[in-house]
């Protein structure tokens, strides 16, 4: 349990440094998805399964889903600019 | 007016700005300001001051970084240990929750217990953050296209058919996911779950049918007025009936609701209702973000 | 349990039920709705004082739920709070009516019930704070009221109150985690989250002199979190874009309602959590009163430069804030008793600066830059009168409430180690005389000779009854003085 | 010494760090997109510190029996799990307002970069006030 808790835990400060390191937003929302999972596994092993419930479907499952929506959003607000020029 | 549109796409060329045909003239005039600004003053490129300062700015932000970790770990280095029974956080307030928190609550997840009996005015406060979310979202985001129907936004994502693939998996899943979603409130005060995961799993499943059928068949049974509707009853009903138990409590007057045989269904209680109540809320919110976010319309 | 006991938690529950009845409601069943709730809240405000406000009474303890304090949630109700319960309701009262036309104009008319119960939000947040005894309570509600004072800064849409939006949310989301953390820790090390609890497992603790690093970190993260969602100099960067981008009741709202909230929060903590003496020891204090001095000067300097009417007034609050927490940094007894007698003049004033000077810049046309505002004050004598009384309200010229709390806060001054004392009245005087340079500036704009074509604006008479009532309120605090320091006093000796 | 004891609280160790690195991700990086997730990673660093202080090792989840056979030490404290559900949904609904800001912000001037977005607020401002005059 000691491992697999110092390992989830390197995981989790990796995901942060990755995050302010790339340069792609799409990869940074990734990392987002991956923290909030690795997240799920050690609220299930601080024995608080109500945690893990919660924060696979509110943290992991919504949020970044609204963060892709919100990058496809500003795609679409620069692809608008294309189409609406390529309109005409 | 036509030669110094040119010049001004000619600047802006290597942004790789798109070769504008004719627009119409006010749409014009805004999105070339904006290419022409944007390229003028901040291209790293060329402009080795500004390279500088990016250099410094990010070795300052690490400093900073490295030096607001060190005092917070120099503060919690005496902390009381990691897992220990002896920690002060086990006291007579954590005691009581675990050894009457059957009898006095009536469910047996303990943790349902404290959130939604003993101390819920702090989960009532909780659901009206959610509410506060939602309306915040909601008039920002609302109506992003409507008042400027030219606007780039509206020609971006045409309605492509959702592919078969998705439309047979959504066939499949939508209703497991929602009963799933269904199971986990239901059992909120019985197992782990409760109100906020089940509704969140709930407005996934809604989520997932939209995605799959379209806006307007979703907006048949879940319009704006639905979503007003379910957010405003569950809402209303969630401050009564916490209302019903302060009032009963803070003035020593028996309550009617029973706490029920614990393990049953029907037990617990307000606990059950009021994860409905939560449930739904999520759902709809949830459910409300997406909307407003892919469309900007529920 | 009497009956006027239950008031507190039925105005909570009555702002969070209406938040959910405005959303549905349409936009004029709304508003009467809202001024309904408001007014009834007010009504019982003003019962609580009057029942509260006798020397010698005692606060009372509100049982939320069926389990006592530690166990289940708690609100604690004093002279203090009840004054508040008549303040927040009132000036909220007074920005929603005068700054109706604004709010239900053009497109942002089908909004309005959304607006609406955010405002009743954001009331239900301010008072359940006011009342909590419990630090987690107060983290909930301090969210509700981060969320939904942001989403008043952009309800216009426009490009400067989005821009304005976002810094606000980025600093205090930034103040509300440092906030959040210093419970967090505080918990770890006492295992309680009631503040008496907390107030004595921290005696115990500083008695032994245990965790004495964890606890001056403790209280720096608590003073930095509340600092910076109430704008105090070094962290106000966001303030003035905040309090001058929107709606004028968005405007009058957040500067005066938002940031004091945050402040009381402060000044609960450290009497009733940490207690005076623990705070010395940690040289937090120091830390405020330099904090003040810095901006009771820069605000200052900053609403003298500005070329616009709204961020002058904006810029001029965050000088205001200064005061307060000169107040504050000048320690228990005679500076708390100062910085809430001034905390409760800026709101009144503040409200009312931003208010008429709404319908003054509406006569001139709607422009921000003082060149148009030449003679303003001419084409709405009313409305330039209650600019006036504000203004001198903030300068702290007699027959306003202003005046009083620069006078506290000098005596107070005069009570402490000689260096303090000679820097703070130093300070004093040099704002109060920045002060008067930009208010004179403006007001000889205002009152100039009228050249221009004098486009007389309607007159609503509730929009003026509400400025006219903020303005009563200043002067109330003058002539009321005592009293009204009786019951302040009285309230604060009843907060530990 | 100190480095046997950051090792015997590593979670707290991790979390205070995670908190450091989302704090200044939040306050010095320029993208919003990046705030935006910076601040999520410093509210789950705090929900982590919280969750690590109710965990007592050898106990198990507060789950009671439908005959309340379990004995009550046997528990982890059931408060920091409570709170911890109240952050993980103020930390959503805060994500999403951000995101719709950011949204907004985008539609209405093109760049995700905050300083640009305070210039290109500050110019329309001046171009409204010229407007007017």
């Amino acid at each position: 349990m000691e491992i697999v808790m110092t390992l989830l835990l390197i995981i989790v400060l990796l995901n942060a440094i990755m995050v302010v390191r790339t340069k792609h937003l799409l990869a940074a929302c990734i990392i987002f998805m991956a923290q909030s999972l690795v997240m799920v596994l050690i609220w299930i092993l601080l024995q608080s399964p109500d945690l893990a419930i919660t924060e696979a479907a509110v943290g992991a499952g919504v949020s970044s889903l609204l963060f892709f929506l919100a990058l496809k959003k500003i795609q679409a607000i620069d692809q608008g600019k294309e189409d609406s020029t390529h309109e005409k | 007016m036509k030669n110094d549109l040119d010049r001004d796409l000619s600047l802006s060329l290597e942004e790789s700005a798109p070769q504008a045909s004719h627009l119409d003239a006010a749409h014009l005039h805004a999105h070339d300001t904006r290419i022409h600004r944007q390229d003028r003053t901040y291209s790293a490129r060329e402009n080795w001051a500004h390279a500088l300062s990016l250099g410094v700015y990010r070795a300052l932000s690490v400093l900073v970084a490295v030096g607001v970790i060190l005092v917070l770990l120099w503060g919690v280095m005496d902390l009381p240990a990691f897992g220990r029974e002896t920690n002060p956080v086990e006291n007579e307030v954590s005691e009581r929750y675990l050894a009457q928190g059957l009898q006095e609550g009536g469910a047996t997840n303990l943790v349902a217990n404290m959130i939604l009996d003993y101390r819920a005015f702090d989960t009532l406060g909780e659901s009206n953050v959610l509410f506060t979310a939602a309306t915040a979202v909601l008039l920002l985001l609302r109506g992003l296209q409507s008042r400027e129907a030219n606007h780039p936004l509206a020609s971006a994502a045409p309605e492509a058919p959702a592919d078969p693939i998705l439309r047979a998996g959504a066939r499949a899943l939508c209703p497991v996911i929602l009963l799933y979603g269904l199971y986990i409130i239901l059992n909120g005060h019985l197992g782990p779950g409760g109100g906020f995961s089940g509704g969140a799993v709930m407005g996934a499943a809604l989520i997932l049918y939209r995605e799959a059928y379209g806006p307007e068949k979703m907006g048949r049974f879940f319009s704006f007025r639905t979503y007003r509707a379910i957010s405003f009853f569950a809402l209303a009903f969630y401050a009564l009936s916490k209302a019903y138990s302060f009032f009963t409590g803070a003035n020593h007057l028996p309550s009617i609701i029973s706490n029920g045989t614990p393990g049953a269904i029907l037990s617990a209680g307000l606990i059950l209702p009021l994860n409905i109540a939560v449930g739904f809320v999520v759902c709809c919110t949830m459910y409300g973000f997406f909307a407003l976010f892919e469309k900007g319309e529920i | 349990m009497l009956w006027w006991q239950n008031i507190p938690f039925f105005s909570i529950i009555l702002f969070l039920l209406s938040a959910a009845v405005c959303s549905v409601l349409p936009p004029r069943g709304a508003r009467a709705w809202a001024r309904a709730v408001l007014g009834l809240c007010l009504a019982g405000g003003a019962l609580l004082l009057a029942i509260l406000g006798q020397p010698g009474s005692a606060s009372f303890t509100f049982m939320m739920g069926h389990f006592p304090a530690p166990w289940g949630n708690e609100i604690r109700a004093g002279a203090l709070e009840a004054l508040l319960a008549c303040l927040f309701p009132g000036v909220m009262l007074c920005a929603l009516l005068s700054g109706a036309p604004a709010l239900s104009s053009g497109r942002q008319a089908s909004r309005e019930p959304q607006y609406l119960s955010l405002c009743m939000l954001l009331m239900a947040a301010l008072l359940s704070q006011a009342y909590s005894n419990d630090l987690f309570t107060c983290y909930v509600f301090l969210e509700i009221m981060t969320l939904s004072a942001g989403a008043l800064i952009v309800f216009q849409n426009s490009g400067r109150a989005l821009a304005a939006g976002m810094r606000y949310m980025v600093l205090n989301l930034v103040g509300s985690g440092l906030f959040l953390l210093g419970v967090v820790l505080l918990y770890d090390l006492t295992g309680h989250l009631l503040m008496e609890n907390l107030f004595v497992s921290l005696q115990a603790l500083a008695a032994t002199g245990e965790y004495h690093r964890s606890l001056t970190i403790i209280i720096a993260l608590i003073t930095v979190g509340l600092s910076i969602k109430s704008a105090l100099f070094p962290f106000h960067s966001w303030a003035p874009d905040a309090y001058s981008s929107s709606v004028p009741s968005s405007n009058a709202i957040l500067s005066s309602l938002v940031s004091k909230g945050y402040i009381l929060l402060l000044l609960k903590v450290y009497a009733r959590v940490f207690g005076w003496d623990l705070v010395l020891l940690s040289q937090v204090d120091h830390l405020l009163l330099v904090f003040a001095w810095a901006g009771m000067i820069f605000g200052s300097l900053a609403a003298i430069r500005t070329s616009r009417f709204t961020r002058m007034i904006a810029w001029s609050s965050v000088a205001q804030i200064g005061y307060i927490f000169l107040g504050v940094g000048l320690g228990a007894g005679g500076g708390y008793q100062a910085a809430v007698f001034h905390l409760l003049v800026h709101s009144c004033s503040k409200a009312l600066l931003f208010l008429s000077g709404e319908e003054l810049r509406r006569s001139a046309g709607g422009s921000d830059s003082f060149a148009d505002l030449a003679g303003a004050a001419r084409k709405h004598p009313v409305y330039g009168a209650l600019w006036t009384v504000g203004a001198f309200s903030l300068v702290g010229l007699p027959f306003t409430g202003g005046l009083i709390s620069k006078l506290l806060l000098g005596g107070e001054a005069l009570r402490h180690s000689p260096p303090v004392a000679i820097i703070t009245l130093a300070v004093l005087a040099l704002s109060t005389l920045l002060n008067v340079l930009y208010f004179l500036r403006t007001m000889l704009i205002l009152w100039s000779p009228d050249q221009g074509s004098s486009r007389r604006g309607s007159l609503s008479p509730l929009g003026l009854g509400a400025c006219g009532l903020l303005a009563a309120g200043i002067l109330v605090s003058f002539f009321l003085a005592q009293p009204l320091l009786e019951v302040i006093s009285l309230g604060l000796s009843q907060f530990s | 010494m100190n480095l046997q004891i950051l090792l015997e609280n590593r979670v707290e160790a991790a979390a205070i760090i995670l908190f450091g690195i989302g704090l200044t991700t939040l306050l010095l990086n320029r993208n919003l997109i990046k705030k935006i997730i910076g601040f999520s990673f410093m509210d789950s660093a705090i929900f982590l510190f919280l969750a690590s202080e109710g965990y007592i090792s050898g106990h198990t989840a507060p789950i009671q029996d439908a005959a309340g056979s379990l004995p009550a030490a046997s528990f982890i404290n059931p408060i920091p799990a409570g709170l911890v559900l109240t952050g993980i949904v103020v930390s959503v609904s805060v994500t999403a307002v951000m995101l719709s800001l950011t949204v907004r912000l985008y539609q209405r001037f093109h760049t995700l970069n905050l300083d640009e977005i305070v210039q290109l607020a500050r110019e329309a401002n001046e171009e409204e006030e010229e407007a007017n005059d």
